[in-house]
């Protein structure tokens, strides 16, 4: 059951009648506000759940950083190709109208701002959409990018998809990233298990709750409860 | 001109040491293992790559990088699930590692084919990977200063080749194959496939014959039990 | 979202006085005339017209010109044999004039299409058109800063599309059309083709669907005869 | 008959047994000089008469900027094709082992030094290998570059081709160009009706000459007699 909320939160939209979303839930939420037609990138990981619940009616065409548009499901037996991988080096398969192109093509594709959406995975996001994915900052870690700086900046809009909270509790959607950052200012939304947040110029603003009221949710992210569009 | 070669070893021959070294391939798909493992047998030190990342297992980079046969990695992500022999001689301080955007990577090593002296790239703008590197505003928006990487020599993987060196991929494979020979002085390639002169489409070669220099068609059964691993 | 017209009129529909309209072509061979003739039909003014050329006889582009409808021509070789509209409105002040070097006009589409907010050319060094351009040495050579040109349209002739806008092209009237359909917010492509999707080989699309936003056939017969002159 | 001169110019080679070449011959010697399995431009105009000259066990591969590499002779009769010209709109054939690309990589192709030779026209060239050749300088002419400031700076070796002398009888090569320049110190050699000509960081030097000897040619160019390495 839906319960628009019409106290604080005029346009957020809470669904209180379960609990969080699963993270392939979270996925099927993303598939669901994919406009019709939209050029997706789905990175790598958990983001890529998002093809699954893509239906061919929806025309969404899939890039993949390492040369491809049209790219199709995973791929499973026989359709296993040692040529044919997405950015995760998962074997997937190919679709009618697909087309292959080299990496600086495909970079020029994401970079010149051609891609509608881009899907994401973060360690943290700021409340102006600044994104923290690609490394933690640990003294013994092994820094690699890959081609995540590259997405943040290209795609007309990136969607990051994480849980809302670290393991010990702690927000993932910050005031100031601390870790290091991957791109400023880049993220338009969050979908998390308990929440999609707007987050940009204007600060987070909740739009829709699983499992919690608007109001709950902003107090322990730390938003401001009037109107969830500022940070304290 | 491009010549074609009977054996990996002599299409490798005289790859000197402290060479930069642009080695194609995004994970197993696309990667020259013949060649690699062929610059293994040749000997060549002090070696800087250029790939997309830093090896997997004990097989291709990882086995040059075990061999110690490489001084520094340019490469966007070398952390992967089976990168130990890499992470190792990082750790130990036997290795020099620089970080690059994926997108920076192929727009730099096509800018060193391109004949462009450098390029305002947006990519990773604010981030600690824009340390030291020009920053510039344009028309409203900020992009960082990049330069080319050139390399002496490219190991690429195709799928066929003509006898005049035109070259075509196999899907994901193609990746930084076509960027990566246009940006090296010496282009070796190997390929599962020669085809006849006029074999392959004119509106299809996506590596035209001018950017390839030497050619070895190697045993594609090897090549594809590797790209399954 | 590509979308296939039936109509060269309707594909043109909406451009706005104003636009800065790159338009595909190096002399006849990949020129839209059929487009072109669309859009002094539809009537929008004051246009910033990017091409290799300014027009030819009393067609397409000269057409265009003559009809009054051309602020500024960015080119690279407005002079022909048969190009006296241009001469004429440019002779008399009527239409301004940016020439570019055909490399350079190339790649600052390119550049536009790719993100790239400025690169460094070694084309035009101590020339003429190094008037009023940044220069800097790297790397022990002189280079010219150089910045995109995007375009708010582009039209382009290709030879076939699938229905989701997949582009192949014929010989060397690919020219200038790939790089257009990168570079413009709206890409209008004129084909001579329609083919079903599935039918164009993933390894051989030129422009893939993602560049394109309107398509419509067109009379091959006519494209012919006009190329053929 | 080929006179091997020996006083003051060693190298240079003086045919005195017939008058001046045609520019037909011109393109014959540049053939001649065209190093096996070159990759090469030809320009528009004059040059492209190279190509009549070339035969195929030389190997040479003719690249056309508007987009094809494999470029074979102009197309007669029935292959006249109105997609498939050369740069200056001539229609050609294409060869076995042709590939067809778009503008920015055929001029990536070129800015980056992977043709081998490129042939141009001139109006000036200095002995320094300075080229004029796009714009007369005139104020009523229309400014008009194509490709050839791109063809000067991109080939290992530019070579051009022209005439000497003006028709007024005016060196074109020079101490320095009086018309606009297309390219600093981009030719490296000079062929012409009279003679083949280097030039480049240590002035002039005739290699080859027709119908006059070399010291007769350095006087009327105006080149240092003694070893015509000098401009005076």
């Amino acid at each position: 059951m839906t319960t628009p909320a019409t106290t604080e939160t005029p346009s957020v939209i809470e669904h209180l009648d379960r609990g969080p979303l699963s993270m392939n839930e979270v996925a099927g939420v993303i598939a669901r506000d994919m406009p019709a037609g939209a050029y997706a990138n789905l990175g790598i990981g958990h983001p890529t759940k998002v093809a699954d619940h893509l239906t061919a009616d929806r025309g969404v065409v899939l890039h993949t950083e390492n040369g491809m548009l049209g790219m199709g499901p995973k791929a499973v037996g026989d359709q296993v190709d040692p040529d044919l991988t997405n950015a995760g080096k998962v074997p997937v398969t190919e679709l009618p109208g697909a087309a292959y192109f080299h990496h600086a093509d495909s970079f020029a594709m994401m970079r010149g701002g051609h891609l509608d959406v881009c899907v994401l995975g973060a360690y943290q996001v700021s409340v102006h959409g600044d994104l923290a994915n690609w490394h933690t900052g640990g003294a013994g870690d092994i820094p690699a990018v890959g081609g995540a700086m590259d997405l943040a900046i290209g795609a007309k809009q990136v969607f990051v998809m994480m849980t809302l909270f670290t393991k010990t509790g702690e927000p993932k959607i910050v005031a100031e990233c601390s870790y290091p950052l991957t791109g400023v200012g880049c993220v338009s939304r969050v979908y998390s298990d308990h929440a999609v947040i707007e987050v940009g110029p204007d600060g987070a603003r909740l739009l829709e709750t699983w499992g919690a009221p608007a109001a709950e949710l902003a107090e322990r992210l730390g938003l401001a409860r009037s109107d969830q569009q500022t940070h304290r | 001109m491009t010549t074609t070669y009977d054996s990996v070893d002599e299409a490798v021959a005289g790859i000197e040491d402290g060479s930069t070294v642009l080695v194609g391939g995004f994970g197993l798909a696309g990667m020259p293992f013949d060649l690699i493992d062929g610059l293994i047998r040749q000997g060549a030190s002090d070696l800087t790559i250029v790939s997309n990342n830093a090896g997997n297992g004990e097989v291709g980079l990882a086995a040059l990088l075990k061999a110690g046969r490489v001084r520094k990695v340019i490469c966007s992500f070398p952390r992967q699930a089976d990168s130990y022999v890499f992470d190792e001689l990082y750790r130990s301080g036997k290795v020099e590692l620089e970080v690059v955007p994926q997108g920076n990577l192929a727009e730099r090593m096509r800018a060193a084919g391109a004949g462009i002296g450098g390029f305002y790239s947006p990519t990773a703008v604010g981030t600690p990977l824009a340390d030291g590197k020009e920053q510039r505003r344009i028309d409203g928006r900020d992009y960082l200063l990049e330069f080319p990487i050139k390399g002496d020599y490219a190991l690429v993987s195709a799928y066929r080749a003509d006898p005049m060196g035109n070259l075509v991929y196999r899907k994901t494979a193609r990746n930084f194959g076509p960027v990566m020979a246009t940006a090296a002085t010496t282009t070796i390639v190997q390929v599962s496939e020669r085809v006849p002169l006029g074999s392959l489409d004119p509106e299809a070669v996506v590596t035209p014959s001018i950017f390839v220099d030497r050619v070895v068609q190697v045993d594609a059964r090897s090549y594809s039990v590797q790209g399954a691993r």
